[in-house]
């Protein structure tokens, strides 16, 4: 069920839609929790999605190694990770991907944010 | 009479579990992190708690969408910890203290929260990590009680909800005939975003108003919807519920221990903060500073 | 604007599914019970609902003490029965209705029930054998809600608590925005008691006074706890808390429409009633006779 | 936790001391939902209790075929009533074993229920 609240600008939320739309994704990442499932799934990439029943926008997602056309798709970033693991990506390969950042110029955003005023007052008090 | 001493609230993501794995404590990224926490395995030490309620949220361990609880405790004498996908390896759990989750099952059942009781569970990294930064290096000397909450699919119970959950958690141990001593541990957040164009958002001004609120005015907290929250910090910044409920269970009154703010570990703004009851202030020697020094 | 048209509450004793696979209805031992359905049916076919709400509980078919919820929400398209041990073919299930789940789960998440969620879930003898004795030898042609109570292991939710949950959900309903036609069913019960040296319990004055009641007074039925009805109905009696949550699902004013009550099928003492709403009354011929013929 | 209401004859409550007790027999007896295990528990016995890390207590009320000492031992009849399956017993059976009755004393004690004053005034109005 789609929220009634105003949309939040780059941000997706996880809700009843997308949890019903992502099930065979989300399903196929729970899975790679066991070693054997992800060596199976670098083994035969295919056929592993073939096995949980990805639709073919899921399937072109993986394809792609695209974290946005993964959460279009109904993926929650909770299990997408443990895909990402596999594909060698850390949430700030992921977070660059995501803002079509180079990696470093992500890593120094967060960086930045520490030397805000905010951030300052935040932890120095 | 059993006691609730106190309660540790941390951060909990995963990359600092590596940090610990890899022994890297004292590299200029993490070193930062890790200071915070010799105190608080001070005060930890000085407490010597024999029971440690652990609010944290499962990210996939061990509930996926096929049976997803809003709020689950565990009923079991022993957890594990185990492969969760991205190379971490499993920290050791101390035992479960099944008793006690019974009388917390029955007390929330009682006060209408209709939890799902877990008598088999994996605990994840937002357990282990937490307790591995208090006891480094060996299995926690205390049993545990873990109790996740669902932030990962929404709709998600509100702030208001956590901390009523947390408050009868409270009444239960309040009445729990044993001699233990207790302390709480609320996990995740702080203020971040791994998903979505927004994706590495963080929120100090949020976080210092979650910080500053936790101990003398939680209802505060509840203020803000999940919707809003997620504004506010972070489609995985609503992981603050599990703080929220983990202080509802300390009671009406705490005073803050320690506290610290560090941007960012991996993409998350990090807190780690340490509030003490009435109860630890009376015991003595631990809390030789009541006021904490940055609020 | 979707309508709740009313309520088949019924028994859903295994020995059911036996008889109607063995084709035993009309055996003496089963003529009572069976003779109980074609009005139901009847009335059934004249409203002709879309969508079947079904509150029941599971039996050690899809939830094990492992992870127990205490309500949980299918939340499917798809739901299956599948062998449960002792005999009985998997009966056919109709399909699900997913964004009906979803929205009665926002509801209940507001109205701060901590409902577990259950995007796959195979449905028991509890949910299939009502809705074969309500559309025989077919799938039934709706679409299903499921949700589960927990009266397996204790603390089972109250019945105040399962009468609040039912109204919850009547409120996700009436907000609802379709234009489907809603039936609402409840499962299980009446006294049984299958364990223990009181086995073979049954109690048809507790049955008369839920039976009486459920429709124009159920809190009446939330005075007594859990223990009390577990003294009064049996261990397994407690399934009335499926009609109750069921009951409270169908709005404010109902009237009866049939009743039977027979003694036994199996150890249980089996009622069969069906209630309805203002709505289905209004829209015409079924109910020629508001009254019950027996209340 | 066992309850602190007043015990009712006769009544075992699966409450959290039964369920924690009971954990490994039930555990046994969920897993009779397959007609797989069915059969390997009829081929091996002992083995399959082994496979379960049923108790002593519990393993000598299943070779007893005792169910007031499987409830005793934590077993909850929801389960148990998938090992009585595969033992060919049916719930008047149980019935009659856990009340001492012959099968046709118990039954006959059913039907005798159906003829006092309050069930005919339930039946009949
Ligand atoms: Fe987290
Ligand atoms: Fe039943």
């Amino acid at each position: 069920m789609a929220s009634a609240a105003k949309p939040i600008p780059g941000t997706h939320i996880f809700d009843g839609d997308a949890a019903q739309k992502g099930y065979a994704l989300n399903a196929m990442c729970f899975s790679f929790n066991h070693a054997r499932n992800r060596d199976e799934f670098v083994r035969d990439e295919d056929g592993y999605c073939d096995r949980f029943g990805l639709t073919d926008e899921q399937r072109a997602a993986v394809r792609a190694r695209s974290v946005l056309q993964m959460i279009a798709a109904g993926g929650n970033v909770y299990y997408l990770a443990k895909l990402a693991g596999i594909l060698g990506l850390n949430v700030q390969d992921l977070g660059a991907q995501q803002t079509g950042m180079s990696v470093e110029a992500f890593r120094q955003m967060l960086l930045d944010t520490a030397g805000t005023p905010k951030a300052l007052e935040a932890i120095h008090g | 009479m059993a006691e609730v001493l106190g309660g540790v609230f941390t951060s909990h993501v995963p990359a600092i579990g590596g940090a610990i794995q890899r022994g890297a404590e004292n590299e200029p990224y993490w070193k930062p992190f890790f200071d915070a926490w010799p105190p608080v395995r001070q005060w930890l030490e000085e407490q010597a708690p024999d029971v440690v309620v652990l609010f944290y949220n499962d990210h996939g361990l061990n509930f996926f969408l096929d049976t997803m609880p809003t709020f689950a405790v565990g009923a079991a004498d022993t957890y594990t910890n185990d492969d969760e996908g991205w190379g971490l390896h499993p920290f050791p759990i101390p035992a479960g203290h099944a008793a006690l989750s019974w009388a917390i099952i029955e007390k929330l059942v009682e006060e209408e929260f209709d939890v799902t009781t877990c008598q088999q569970m994996l605990v994840d990294h937002a357990a282990s990590i937490p307790l591995a930064l208090c006891w480094p290096g060996r299995e926690a000397p205390v049993r545990i009680v873990p109790i996740t909450i669902n932030t990962v699919q929404h709709p998600l119970p509100s702030a208001k909800r956590c901390l009523a959950l947390g408050r009868a958690v409270a009444k239960a141990l309040a009445e729990w005939p044993g001699d233990e001593k207790i302390v709480v541990m609320g996990t995740g957040g702080l203020s971040h975003q791994l998903d979505g164009e927004r994706a590495g958002f963080m929120n100090p001004e949020y976080d210092k108003f979650c910080m500053d609120n936790l101990g003398p005015d939680p209802d505060a907290l509840t203020r803000h919807s999940v919707h809003e929250m997620v504004e506010l910090a972070g489609t995985q910044g609503v992981e603050i519920l599990n703080w929220i409920a983990a202080r509802g269970a300390m009671g009406a009154h705490v005073s803050e221990v320690s506290r610290t703010y560090h941007i960012p570990i991996s993409n998350t703004a990090a807190a780690v903060m340490v509030y003490e009851t009435a109860e630890a202030t009376a015991s003595g020697a631990a809390s030789t500073e009541k006021t904490p020094a940055l609020a």
